[in-house]
């Protein structure tokens, strides 16, 4: 219970910026800048800047569609195993010798097409979205190896290491500037476009929303279709960072992708975030993630760090911030 | 603008025949006054004419070409815009956008003109002496009266041929009241058609040219308002022998001080309150009166435990208390009843007898740490029955019934409790008038039986006709404290309002 | 719907489910029927099932609830109970001391989510790293052979009570009845329910929201812990990833079971059923000789199939009763 | 026809399929009807629930590659109660039930012959990481343990800087070695020690710009590294032949089910050169590790 809930203005109590992404900056300041200091400078070496771009950019692209899915309150946690289709689908492709160009489409047209099975699945069969996607995430695992059969993918044109990961415009790696492009572009479209704002609208009250005359299902069903999209553009990049399709690739990434997304602000009842926070709460996890090699701490202590530092950074806002629900 | 026309409509939910076959006729340049007891169909109906829900039976036609609403876009291209009984809010957006959901206007590439958005309600916000500042806050963190402000600002904005309001001045005062009369009478010469619940009769012969009455799902009877008295209204709603409302009902010309239950000095939270004291004696019933957003709700919960106040005393019986969270408070022995009914009151999946016994769960335990449910359905039965809570049996869920009768729940739930103070936040609230003057003799009933109560209400005759005392608050802190003969409504009126604004 | 949240339709659906699951897989192998197989379903069905328990409490408690550290601490205390073992305690000792440190485990949870107020999906994946780094730290990185340890420690996971598995009779339905009785019988329980309803209404009703809602987490640290236990137990080994796929499966055996994940609904009853569901489905598989990677996609569409056939029927009851 | 029932450590990667392959080739020649099943994760639990099943069913013999030494011991005694045949191959079960092991190569071997690979591409000294699967893998862990001990005692020069863990995942082990070249810049070497840990590395030597410069190795198939070897960012790995390892278990369990003790050298009909068996242990040897280069990465598992 706190201020908030009364229906009063929050009065903070510590003299601390206002608001998640203000906290997160900080947060990720103070990171970057110990981090930066105790390993000896290793943390701006080229190769680890390159890493953790990559990283975060291939978590982001499906961050930014987990973002919008969340904000119509929804949640979609069959992203990995969706990542694992779509590689293993497009791999098969180039396995079977189809050209880079007739290939892209097809990680697309997959991942678009799995998002739109759950958005069925949610609008039409009217399952809540955590049962159908927890459903879909062992389903389309199960296709994963059936598609494969025991055989991992190896056939993966460099080319793709090349281009998204190697080369760099203006310092960044390419699939960073891409990422970061789709964040501008979404953020963006949230704030300032019709659309955008039904998005926000919706999760914050779906029946107000439908009597005022918004779609709730196309919104949800752009949402979840777009989420698919961008989760399979990231099994391509995924291709990029390492050449292998196996029957476990994207397992374990859902739950990165959404503590990035929770850990930016956006609220799991939906109506409240920001493709900001995400952006941040994806830098924040990558960054702790990397620290932890970087400070040459034993490698069992790497979950311990990582917990601890979620808890202490996030603990010290929400204490007075998360109140609000 | 065309008439509009239902008729024979019907609507049942389950085995319950909520509407049963109204016909009502909406003219242009009339205010339509719809009348009748809680539970009666009127929220139901209105949900009819916005396509908010799809009648089982009966017609609806505009301008005589019939039209099925099966979605509300469709009954707002038609031109029919309503203000809800429950809020329904967005309460992380901005008040601006809760007022353009929906209806955002955009510029090319469907970019949102925010710019223009607020200055075309600017004006309106104007005419409702909303301040424009209003505009950027956060929907949430207005109390339930500014929400039901901009909610009101929103069905105007939509410029629609009829208007709706269900119960739009349960939570506001005088002052919001007369602002919103003023628009709508303006809105009537317009040429707008205009239907308005209420449960206020005074309200109905101020605005209303026609009034109709509906019980139990049936249109009982349709008359002009000239043709009316009140007597003849009571009758008609419910065959209920009329009272005098609005009076104080018994003579209570010299109240005995009772000895100070609750007592808060010099109670400041920045922003809210200042400097706030009340005085609040047992055995009496302590009214306090302002306008939406004078801080009544706030000063309230702090003595509640549920919002710290940072300066000040709140003391019990004598003894200072600082009640970390209500559970605390309530165990020292101070009940409040919340006024936001659907997000601080209702468990609105629940049973009734759950939500009846909310508060009382830890009085029910049987051997082995097991609730008594016997003694639970009993206590339950006997709430229902003494507060004549209109429900078909203590096991339906609470959501399901009409607005009032979601209130006299949630007013039995804290009368029924052994309490030292009891603090009532808009008790009344979409409570019909028969039933209002009753649980105004609950009231009384239970400041007699020696407890302290406070009223806090937005509704000036009901502070009248509850209260010993009346506390005037305006802008967060306490303009004076009417007794006795100064407890008139001009007075307190003016001092709640202000002066300077009365000569505004 | 019964005041402290029990719905019937969805246990009926599941106890009908169960039942022909079992019938079509004895089409294919009459002998899946035999005490023994019965035997070993319960056995491997015991230690999710408890965590499931635990997780129905949390999930029931609303405010997007969620423990996605039980398969952690079901590691870190069969970690720790490893370690004390070794240090030559006895073992109903080590056990309480286990049983008391998954109670912190739990009692850290619910700091996190109720003091510090951290959405629970983040406080849990926080402390589901660090407990599994704990369990890491603590272990070297290595299983612990508990093989050669007090035969009576062993029979908590190899036991036999009356012909069926010790952890069934005398672990996991006592522990089902308490739960079902706290959820169903108490005032904790509907309190719980009222909180995870409305948690606003609950606290200016004087519900302690807070406490409500940390004891629910505590006691889902506690059966994760009982299973951890119970696993080291049958296994005669501890091991630190114990518990690693535990936790999206107790969800999802929890969803399964009817509570709805926005709180205020469900029961431990539908969880229970579930979890047979889940049981015999798995184990059918395997004794059929499906190949395994249809186990997870099965119980996949089981969970989408349920709600499918759920809705109508439930308009249908709407229709009918209301 | 007898039934053999092998529980791998979880099903749907290539080295378990190829020890499949082998099982059903033995199958085949032998007349034994082979069942493969497996959890999809390397999960203690999951492999015990399919043992269980597989005792209950009565399968003439069940044998794992067990993802602990210890979980499957009372396991190991149903079976024998029940008077089915149980065995252990490539990762072993401990304890006195089990009838048969089976072992590819002596894990001493193996992690020497790493190590001197190892040794020979970085020149004998500089630092060196490795990265391995799963913390808890016992035979991981243990490989470790030997591969240090061989450095300790034949390469002074050589210095061990960090020991990772990035599961059985390629990505994670990419991104963990990439943190490993940023934290060590003079890092001369990369082990990986599970078969994604290896091209997961070299993908990440490769992207840094560093192949040539930095040396990767370690223990894996030759399907997963051939673009590797091909691109000449890893110049050789070691394994054994896990279909031979499957046809072998196959052709000792049979031997076993017909009652037909084991010498110390045996001569195993499909498989080249004599297969050791030791008595002590019930174990029976494949051979001798094999280096995979460029000459034989045309090999197919
Ligand atoms: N969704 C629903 N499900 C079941 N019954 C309903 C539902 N909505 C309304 N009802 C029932 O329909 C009847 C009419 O309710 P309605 O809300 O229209 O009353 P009302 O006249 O607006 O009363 P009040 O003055 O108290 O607001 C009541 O008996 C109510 O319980
Ligand atoms: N002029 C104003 N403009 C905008 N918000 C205001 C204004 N005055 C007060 N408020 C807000 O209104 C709320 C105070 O309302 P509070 O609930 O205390 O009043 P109340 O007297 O109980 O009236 P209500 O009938 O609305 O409950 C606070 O959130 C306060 O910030
Ligand atoms: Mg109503
Ligand atoms: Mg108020």
């Amino acid at each position: 219970m706190s201020a908030a809930v009364m229906g009063a203005p929050k009065v903070p109590r510590l003299r601390l910026p206002q608001g998640r992404e203000a906290l997160l900056l900080i947060t990720l300041a103070v990171l970057v800048a110990g981090i930066g200091m105790f390993s000896h400078g290793a943390f701006w070496s080229r190769i680890n800047l390159d890493n953790l771009f990559v990283s975060s950019a291939i978590t982001l692209i499906p961050a930014i569609g987990m973002t919008v899915v969340m904000l119509t309150g929804g949640i979609d946690v069959s992203t990995g195993s969706m990542l694992g289709l779509t590689a293993a689908i497009g791999g098969s492709c180039f396995a079977a010798g189809w050209s880079l160009a007739a290939t892209v489409p097809v990680f697309l047209l997959a991942g678009a097409g799995l998002g739109l099975v759950n958005a069925v699945l949610i609008i039409k069969g009217k399952i809540p979205p955590v049962i159908a996607t927890l459903g879909t995430l062992s389903i389309y695992r199960m296709i994963v190896f059936i598609v494969l059969g025991s055989n991992w993918i190896t056939q993966i044109p460099p080319v793709l290491t090349r281009v998204f990961v190697v080369d760099h415009v203006l310092w960044l790696p390419v699939v960073a500037l891409i990422a970061l492009g789709l964040v501008i572009v979404a953020s963006l479209f949230l704030r300032y476009f019709r659309w955008g704002r039904h998005v926000y609208a919706l999760g914050n009250n779906e029946e107000a929303a439908r009597l005022a005359g918004i779609r709730p299902e196309r919104i949800k069903l752009a949402a979840y279709v777009m989420l698919g999209l961008l989760t399979g553009f990231a099994a391509l990049l995924t291709l990029g960072q390492s050449p292998m399709v196996q029957t476990s690739t994207g397992s374990g990434f859902v739950l990165q992708v959404i503590a990035a997304v929770v850990l930016g602000g956006t609220s799991l009842s939906g109506g409240r975030g920001t493709m900001a926070g995400t952006l941040l709460g994806t830098l924040v996890v990558q960054v702790v993630d990397d620290g932890i090699v970087l400070l040459h701490i034993q490698p069992f202590w790497n979950g311990v760090a990582l917990g601890v530092i979620i808890l202490a950074a996030i603990g010290l806002s929400s204490r007075r911030d998360a109140g609000g629900m | 603008m065309a008439p509009v026309e239902l008729k024979g409509i019907v609507k049942r939910f389950g085995g319950v025949v909520a509407l049963d076959g109204v016909d009502l006729t909406l003219v242009p340049g009339e205010t339509h006054a719809l009348l009748g007891e809680n539970g009666a169909g009127k929220s139901t109906l209105i949900r009819v004419m916005t396509g908010a829900i799809v009648p089982d039976e009966g017609s609806i036609t505009v301008g005589g070409t019939p039209c099925r609403f099966t979605h509300p876009a469709q009954a707002s291209a038609a031109g029919i815009a309503a203000v809800y009984q429950e809020p329904m809010i967005y309460p992380h957006l901005s008040v601006l956008e809760n007022i353009f959901a929906g209806a955002e206007m955009t510029g090319r590439f469907g970019i949102v003109r925010r710019g223009a958005m607020a200055s075309v309600v600017r004006p309106l916000l104007e005419q409702l002496d909303l301040p424009a500042s209003l505009l950027v806050r956060r929907m949430s963190s207005l109390s339930i009266g500014f929400q039901q402000m901009v909610l009101i600002t929103k069905a105007l904005m939509l410029n629609a041929q009829v208007i709706i309001f269900d119960e739009p001045t349960s939570i506001l005062s005088q002052a919001e009241t007369d602002r919103l009369f003023v628009i709508i009478e303006r809105l009537r010469r317009d040429g707008r058609a205009i239907v308005y619940i209420t449960h206020r009769l005074d309200e109905i012969r101020r605005i209303a040219s026609r009034v109709t009455v509906l019980t139990d799902g049936r249109v009982s009877g349709t008359a002009l308002t000239s043709d009316l008295d009140e007597a003849k209204l009571l009758t008609l709603m419910a065959g209920k022998a009329s009272r005098d409302y609005g009076k104080p009902l018994r003579d209570r010309a010299a109240p005995a001080h009772g000895k100070p239950a609750l007592r808060i000095t010099g109670l400041t939270r920045a922003g809210l309150y200042q400097n706030v004291d009340w005085d609040v004696p047992a055995g009496q019933v302590t009214g306090v009166y302002g306008l939406v957003g004078s801080g009544r709700s706030e000063v309230a919960l702090a003595a509640f435990g549920a919002l710290r106040p940072e300066r000040g005393t709140i003391a019990l019986e004598g003894r200072p208390i600082a009640p970390r969270d209500p559970a605390e408070a309530m165990r020292l022995g101070i009940g409040y009843l919340p006024e936001d009914r659907k997000l601080q009151g209702i468990f609105a999946t629940k049973p009734l007898e759950a939500n009846l016994t909310a508060g009382t769960i830890g009085r029910f335990r049987a051997r082995g740490g097991r609730l008594d449910f016997a003694g639970l359905r009993d206590e339950a039965l006997r709430l229902i029955g003494h507060y004549r809570i209109k429900a078909r049996d203590e096991t339906i869920g609470i959501g399901t019934l009409s607005g009032g009768n979601q209130q006299k729940a949630l007013f039995a739930r804290w009368a029924g409790q052994s309490l030292k103070v009891l603090i009532l936040d808009e008790p009344t609230r979409g409570i019909d008038i028969g039933t209002k003057a009753e649980i105004h003799d609950f009231i009384r009933d239970l400041a007699a039986g020696g407890l302290a109560v406070v009223v806090i209400s937005s509704d000036l005759p009901e502070v009248l006709a509850v209260s010993d005392r009346i506390i005037v608050m305006r802008r967060g802190g306490v303009i004076g404290v009417a007794e006795g003969a100064a407890m008139n409504a001009e007075a307190i009126l003016a001092s709640a309002v202000g002066a300077d604004a009365r000569a505004a | 719907m019964h005041a402290s949240g029990f719905d019937r339709t969805r246990p009926l659906l599941l106890a009908a489910m169960a039942v022909l699951a079992l019938a079509g897989f004895a089409v294919g192998h009459p002998d899946i029927l035999s005490g023994a197989n019965f035997g070993s379903m319960a056995v491997f069905g015991v230690e999710i099932g408890m965590i499931a328990l635990g997780q129905t409490l949390v999930i029931s408690g609303g405010d997007s609830g969620i423990d996605l550290s039980v398969g952690a601490i079901a590691g870190l205390a069969q970690v720790v109970l490893g370690r004390l073992l070794h240090a030559d305690v006895t073992w109903p000792l080590a056990v309480a001391v286990t049983l008391g440190v998954g109670l912190g485990l739990g009692a850290i949870n619910a700091l996190a989510v109720t003091w510090l107020r951290i959405a629970p999906i983040i406080a849990t994946l926080a402390t589901l790293f660090g407990y599994a780094g704990l369990a890491l730290v603590l272990s070297g990185g290595t299983n612990i052979d508990l093989t050669q340890q007090s035969s009576w420690f062993l029979a908590l996971g190899q036991g036999h009570v009356l012909g069926l598995p010790f952890q069934l009779i005398a672990l996991y339905l006592p522990l089902l009845a308490m739960f079902a009785f706290l959820q169903h019988g108490t005032g904790y329980g509907r309190a719980l329910y009222l909180t995870g309803t409305n948690d606003r209404a609950a606290a200016l009703a004087g519900l302690r929201v807070g406490r409500l809602r940390g004891a629910a987490y505590v006691l889902c640290g506690l059966t994760a812990t009982i299973a951890g236990i119970v696993g080291a137990a049958r296994l005669g080994t501890a091991r630190p990833d114990a518990g690693m796929n535990d936790n999206l499966i107790s969800i999802a055996i929890v969803v399964l079971g009817g509570t709805g994940i926005f709180g205020g609904t469900g029961s431990v009853v539908g969880t229970a059923l579930a979890t047979v569901v889940i049981a015999i489905v798995d184990y059918g598989l395997s004794y059929n000789d499906f190949n395994p990677i249809y186990q997870a996609g099965v119980i996949g569409v089981i969970l989408i199939g349920v709600i499918l056939v759920e809705n109508p029927v439930l308009a249908w009851r709407a229709r009918r009763f209301k | 026809e007898p039934s053999i029932a092998f529980v791998p450590k979880l099903v749907g990667i290539p080295y378990f399929s190829a020890m499949k392959q082998g099982f059903e080739q033995a199958g085949k020649k032998f007349g034994a009807h082979i069942i493969y099943q497996g959890p999809t994760t390397a999960s203690v639990s999951g492999q015990a629930e399919m043992v269980q099943s597989l005792i209950n069913k009565h399968v003439t013999s069940v044998g794992v590659s067990a993802n602990s030494p210890t979980a499957l011991e009372a396991l190991a005694k149903q079976a024998k109660d029940h008077g089915i045949l149980f065995y252990s191959t490539d990762s072993q079960v401990d304890g006195p039930d089990v009838d048969l092991r089976v072992q590819q190569t002596s894990n001493k071997a193996l992690a020497y012959t790493v190590i001197d690979q190892l040794a020979k591409a970085i020149g004998g000294k500089g630092d060196v990481a490795f990265v391995s699967g799963g913390p808890t893998a016992t035979n991981l862990n243990e490989w470790i343990a030997l591969m240090k001990q061989r450095i300790a005692a034949k390469y002074p020069g050589i210095k061990v800087v960090s020991i990772q863990y990035a599961g059985e995942d390629i990505n994670n082990a990419t991104q963990v070695t990439g943190q490993l070249l940023s934290a060590y810049p003079h890092l001369k070497g990369v082990v990986g020690v599970n078969s994604t840990a290896v091209p997961g590395a070299a993908q990440a030597v490769l992207r840094a710009g560093l192949s040539g410069k930095v040396a990767v190795t370690g223990i894996t198939d030759p399907n997963s590294i051939r673009p590797f070897i091909m691109n000449g960012t890893v110049k050789s790995v070691v394994l054994w032949n896990p279909i031979a390892l499957g046809y072998l278990t196959a052709w000792g369990i049979m031997q076993e089910l017909a009652h037909k003790p084991f010498a110390t050298e045996n001569a195993v009909p499909g498989i080249k050169g004599k297969v050791h068996y030791d008595a002590a242990t019930h174990t029976l040897l494949l051979g001798k590790p094999l280096v995979i280069d460029k000459a034989n990465v045309s090999l197919n598992f």
